[in-house]
């Protein structure tokens, strides 16, 4: 026995010393959905983090130190985001977490990182998650008011009174529909229905048959895949003329795919990584798009979603945050997190300030209709 | 006699439970036992129900998420102390549990099955869509956390110790239930309940008593839950929590008062070894129920138990041979 | 001697299947009443009409004066009418000792919170269960058993163990539902010998349904025959014997 | 509230109810030769939607081929299934088959997910979708599809069990395996027979359904649930109620998210499916079983 112990005892000095040869790491945490019901979001957004990192270190690093990325799968269940985030902030020890997917799952962790003291970006849209603010608590998606605001705008500027909602029962649904029930009637409109349906739900016939009964002017639906291509299909199944909106839920070529031809002509806020392509040269979100868009079309062969954008910008946030502030400490990155301005990311121009910890504002979406198949800017 | 070894049995648990935090490597895992204590005490009142009275439900999630958001609402609408909201919380949740069962528990097998199934679906959807109370399907924050006396259990070490005396007393409770008068009539009703009856048990206010505590342990853990996660949504109540929970009872070992225990801590410590192989996660847990259903049909403790039984054989035949 | 049992114009409905059409069967106070029949003539019936496990369409049953007719069975049982049951229903998660406790479940008089708590009063009632289960073993001879699962028993003895089980509830009247089934000569003997050290020791009523004609003549007070769900005669051993209509039932006399 | 979109609510329904009694077909088969209830029978109708994705996009089969070949490829998985999992442990106790079949259902959506991707999928309908207008309600064509396809499974099935031997073989198995055993049986075929069935009914359920609802590696859960609701609903162990079940729970579905709140609509459907069971458990068809004391 005494052999084996003095054998340990040397791996364990040699281990410790190869370690304290390289620069220490700096260790950036990751929450996504990569399994569960939210998957479609959370695959995107940690093939981003990974190719991002890996760009990061290719280029040197932060600092001149390399980056290690810490991903957990939180399988869209609460428990599972819970114990991730434990295991990063006491395990892991990482000076900054991204992530959750999940509005839920955010609401349900965001209150451990004051205590850690450790900054969070979240990828979720829940207005919850920066309102109040929590001084450790950032979020790179744009809010649900911002979507909403420009849809609403499209619809007086078009002339239409009455309108009809079908929002679906997901976290997502619910921040849509709260901010869409406060601001139809504040801004003149009159709401004629406020359908609900499942997350997996099979058949919208039901609700869709009121809404046309009452004739609205225009249907907005509020929801991620598959429930609006099965509303865009029923829509030209029930004969409803009215103009059908979207929400920025469904900006993503899985769409289009799903609803088939039943998607022409459908108007969205998006941001503005899915028509890259056509925004003007001058516009500086150019750059950051066309550059996301070619890398990530390039390793993993799968069209962009606006979803994987929200990781991308996160690390690039934290990585702009560790050169403001020339230090990789959580708190400093916490401060100049509050300092940025200007910073051009994919979901648009973030402008960061102690009482503004989303940074974004109405002009980071893009209102896209859906041509022959594809996305063009709406003029 | 069963008294003392029971009083030892869960005295030696309970110092168990308090040394494993020192023992691990880091205090992360102590969310883990967290959890893992939350779930046992679902599973160890399931265990009474399934296990021991033979009754079946398939909507016990409900019953923690009835516990879950009615000490959550109490203590942030209502502006109740910690404390009286749990409470009233459990006192809801056996309440809830003694109405439903009264119908529920006339029936047997595949439809009483079927009848909590349905009970556990409808619950989880009000949770979802009565958005105003309930805060629709992104649940509610701020909840406290829980304060007796003066003392808050803000750290997780604290709450794990609480948890942990909580759990070995409910042990405490249950097997004095099991070894009396009334565990021998739910055990009756569970192999020949026309014989229970003509031995003057009433057996439906027994199944009702069984279900009904069972419920209150279910409730009594969502309550902690939501005052550990300050935050409760309706995702962590759903129809694959309440099979997880029959996993837990089953794997662990149906009838035996240690199974459920093991069977919970098991479970709630499997994804995190899981995490490796983050994509095959799923097959593996679907293969681990089939291959235990089959090699191990009286669930780990029921193994482990005739494993331990071997061994002492060959201990006693060995020193036989020497003796 | 008084009756202790009076079930009268018992009618039991299955669907459009009368099986007890107007059966009374009265059991004397302290005697051995058996009731016999061929397959199907509702003798199993009217035992669960007594006990209330199925529900009489109409008819009385009244245990020394009182009536029991709309009880459920476990009421009934509280009253002291236990029974045992064709095929065997034993308690098999459980040790012997422990079935013949739970046997006498009407007479602990401890409630769950006594038990949680451990007051007193649980191991007052803990103790004088044993003893009573004990006892009762003994009586029929299982005392070595006395630990061993129920389930492993051999099947004679998981007959005496369902009878030590009724005698542990301390029946006013034991209702025996063919104890005799699937048992060889000697056992059955055996079982005889014991219902009657159970009358004369213990003052036990007993009320038997039986196939077995040595054991009902060698052991019975009184017979009552039914046929068809109604009852053809009633009286001693004897006199049944020959009561031709008895005859003709069993062996199926041509009716002209 | 008019006419049509009454008639709209039923036909929807019915179309959604077909899949239902489908799955509930699908439960009653195996529910009648093995006493099983397989909780893994909604994966069997997202296999048949999952495979067929695969056989048409992934191997760029024509259609109707792609859709035979999703069938047979789910018949194989159910007697694959019966093989490995469900006959080492028949005759364990009814909690540990109804665990298996549960361990089955994760184990089959943990490989779908792998091997077929996480996204959601459709299938072309058979023939177009323009909407086919029936008294001012829009039909699709598949719906008639659904529904032509769903009655000529129940009629196929019904003749199955009641005029053919293998049939009422299965019935005597599940009556009583014993009995069945001596009268010279072959009570394991029989049950691997039920299996292979039951997979490719439920298959069916999903390639004619896929079309109008999309498939992706977790709609069986909840395919499951309403399937085992419908089979309690119309009498568990009755084929025809089965099927009618299904079709009761479509309408009463669709009815309620049209009238009453499309947020509570599946709580209705389980508070009805609750009333029942405590007022008539034996569902509408089923005989009122007795127990034998």
């Amino acid at each position: 026995m005494k052999r084996v112990s003095l054998l340990l005892s040397l791996c364990l000095v040699l281990a410790a010393a190869a370690c304290a040869a390289a620069a220490e790491p700096i260790k950036i945490g990751a929450v996504f959905s990569v399994t569960g019901p939210a998957s479609f979001l959370g695959e995107p957004e940690r093939n981003t983090a990974q190719m991002v990192v890996d760009e990061m270190n290719a280029a040197g690093g932060l600092l001149g130190r390399p980056v290690e990325l810490v991903v957990y799968d939180d399988e869209t269940d609460v428990n599972k985001a819970v114990l991730a985030v434990d295991k990063l902030l006491k395990k892991d020890g990482v000076v900054a977490v991204i992530g959750p997917t999940t509005s839920g799952n955010t609401l349900a962790v965001m209150g451990k990182f004051a205590k850690a003291e450790v900054p969070l970006i979240s990828c979720s849209a829940a207005e919850k998650i920066t309102s109040p603010v929590d001084p450790w608590v950032f979020k790179v998606a744009p809010s649900d008011r911002h979507a909403v605001e420009k849809l609403l705008d499209l619809a007086k500027a078009r002339g239409q009174k009455r309108l009809a909602i079908i929002t679906v029962s997901d976290g997502f649904g619910q921040a849509g529909r709260e901010v869409l029930k406060e601001l139809i009637p504040a801004k003149g409109f009159e709401l004629t229905a406020d359908e609900i349906y499942g997350p997996k739900d099979t058949d919208m016939t039901a609700q869709l048959t009121k809404i046309k009964a009452q004739n609205p002017d225009a249907v907005i639906c509020w929801g991620t895949n598959p429930g609006p291509a099965v509303i865009a299909r029923g829509r030209l199944q029930l004969g409803l003329t009215m103009p059908l909106y979207m929400s920025h839920g469904v900006a993503s070529k899985k769409f289009i795919e799903l609803a088939g031809d039943a998607a022409e002509g459908l108007v969205l806020p998006a941001g503005r990584l899915i028509v890259a392509e056509q925004v003007a040269a001058s516009h500086p979100q150019k750059k950051v798009l066309m550059t996301y868009t070619a890398d990530y079309q390039a390793r993993f062969k799968q069209p962009v979603s606006t979803f994987g954008g929200h990781a991308y910008d996160s690390l690039w946030l934290i990585a702009e945050a560790v050169k403001l502030g020339k230090s990789a400490k959580p708190a400093d990155i916490r401060a100049s997190l509050e300092k940025v301005t200007a910073f051009q990311g994919t979901a648009g121009e973030f402008n960061f300030t102690a009482q503004d910890h989303n940074g974004l504002s109405k002009d980071a979406f893009e209102l896209v209709v859906i041509e022959k198949g594809d996305w063009k800017i709406l003029q | 006699m069963g008294f003392s070894r029971d009083l030892s049995a869960c005295g030696g648990f309970l110092v168990l439970l308090l040394t494993l935090p020192h023992l691990l490597a880091n205090d992360y895992y102590i969310s883990v036992l967290i959890l893992g204590c939350l779930a046992a005490m679902t599973a160890v009142g399931l265990n009474l129900l399934i296990g021991f009275a033979g009754q079946i439900s398939l909507g016990h999630a409900a019953f923690v998420g009835l516990g879950a958001y009615a000490s959550g609402l109490l203590t942030t609408l209502a502006g109740w102390p910690v404390l009286p909201a749990i409470v009233c919380a459990v006192a809801l949740t056996g309440a809830a549990a003694w109405l439903i069962g009264i119908p529920t528990l006339k029936l047997s097998g595949h439809y009483l099955a079927m009848a909590t199934l349905g009970f556990g679906i409808i619950v989880s959807i009000v949770f979802n869509e009565a958005v105003d109370l309930t805060g629709g399907p992104s649940g509610f924050v701020g909840i406290p956390r829980l304060e007796i006396f003066g003392f808050a259990f803000d750290t997780d070490l604290s709450y794990y110790r609480l948890l942990a005396a909580l759990l070995a007393v409910q042990m405490l409770v249950f097997q004095n239930v099991i070894r009396s008068r009334a565990g021998r009539a739910l055990r009756a009703i569970h192999t020949a309940e026309a014989a229970a009856r003509c031995m003057g048990v009433d057996v439906a206010g027994a199944k009702l008593f069984v279900f009904t505590l069972s419920a209150g342990a279910a409730g009594l853990s969502g309550a902690l839950y939501a005052h550990y996660l300050e935050f409760v949504a309706p995702s962590s109540f759903g129809f694959l929590h309440s099979v997880q929970y029959i996993v837990m009872v089953v794997l662990g070992g149906m009838g035996n008062a240690w199974g459920a225990i093991l069977g919970a801590f098991f479970l709630t410590a499997l994804p995190e070894f899981l995490r490796a192989f983050e994509d095959v996660e799923t097959v593996l847990y679907g293969g681990i129920l089939i291959l235990s259903m089959m090699f191990l049909p009286e669930g780990l403790a029921g193994g482990l138990a005739k494993l331990w039984g071997r061994v002492r054989a060959k201990r006693d035949a060995g020193e036989a041979g020497r003796g | 001697m008084a009756d202790l049992l009076q079930a009268s114009a018992v009618s039991v409905r299955f669907g459009g299947v009368a099986a007890l059409s107007e059966a009374d069967f009265t059991v004397p106070q302290g005697r051995i009443a058996s009731l016999i029949g061929p397959n199907g003539a509702g003798k199993t019936t009217l035992f669960n009409a007594i006990t209330g496990m199925v529900a009489a369409a109409s008819g009385s049953v009244r245990l020394a004066g009182r009536d029991l007719t709309g009880l459920p069975p476990h009421l009934r049982a509280r009253a002291g009418v236990v029974r045992t049951f064709q095929n065997l229903q034993l308690f098999t998660n459980m040790s012997v000792l422990e079935n013949v406790m739970t046997g006498a479940h009407r007479r602990l008089g401890y409630g769950v919170l006594a038990a949680v708590l451990k007051l007193p009063a649980y191991w007052r009632g803990e103790r004088e269960a044993g003893a009573i289960a004990r006892e009762c073993l003994a009586f029929v001879g299982l005392s070595d058993l006395a630990d061993a699962p129920a389930g492993d028993l051999p099947y004679g003895k998981q007959r005496l163990l369902e009878m030590a089980r009724a005698l542990a509830a301390d029946p006013v009247l034991l209702l025996l539902d063919e104890p005799a089934a699937g048992l060889n000569p000697r056992e059955t003997k055996a079982l005889g010998q014991l219902i009657r050290r159970m009358r004369d020791e213990r003052g036990v009523t007993v009320a038997l349904v039986e196939h077995d004609m040595d054991l009902v003549m060698g052991i019975s007070d009184e017979i009552t025959v039914l046929s068809f769900g109604r009852v053809i005669a009633r009286g001693a051993p004897g006199e049944v014997q020959q009561n031709p209509e008895v005859v003709a039932a069993y062996l199926g006399g041509g009716e002209e | 509230m008019t006419f049509s979109d009454y008639l709209q609510f039923l036909l929807s329904g019915l179309t959604v109810g077909s899949t239902y009694g489908l799955t509930a077909l699908g439960f009653t088969i195996i529910f009648n030769t093995t006493g099983i209830v397989n909780f893994a029978q909604g994966e069997f109708v997202m296999l048949g939607g999952m495979l067929g994705v695969f056989f048409l996009s992934g191997l760029g089969l024509p259609l109707p081929l792609a859709l035979l070949l999703a069938v047979l490829a789910t018949l194989l998985i159910g007697a694959l299934m019966e093989r490995l999992t469900i006959r080492p442990v028949q005759d364990a106790p009814v909690i540990n088959l109804v665990i298996v079949t549960i361990g089955v259902s994760i184990l089959v959506r943990g490989i779908v997910q792998i091997v077929l991707g996480k996204d959601t999928h459709a299938l072309p309908p058979f023939t177009g979708s323009a909407p086919v207008s029936i008294a001012g309600a829009a039909v699709q064509p598949q719906s008639l599809w659904v529904l032509c396809i769903t009655c000529g499974l129940l009629l196929l099935l019904r003749h199955f069990f009641s005029r053919t031997l293998w049939g009422k073989a299965m019935l005597a198995c599940a009556f009583d395996r014993k009995a069945a055993f001596l009268a010279g049986i072959g009570v394991r075929r029989m049950v691997l027979l039920s299996f292979m069935i039951s997979a490719a009914v439920g298959a069916t359920g999903g390639v004619i359904l896929a079309p109008l609802t999309m498939t992706s590696y977790d709609v069986g859960i909840m395919l499951g649930l309403k399937g085992f609701a419908a089979a309690v609903l119309g009498g568990l162990g009755n084929p025809f109620g089965a099927a009618l079940g299904g079709l009761i729970l479509g309408v009463l579905e669709s009815f309620a998210a049209g009238l009453l709140s499309s947020a509570y609509k599946d709580a209705f459907t389980f508070v009805i499916l609750l009333l029942l069971l405590f007022c008539k458990p034996s569902g509408l068809f089923g005989r009122r079983g007795f127990e034998r004391v």
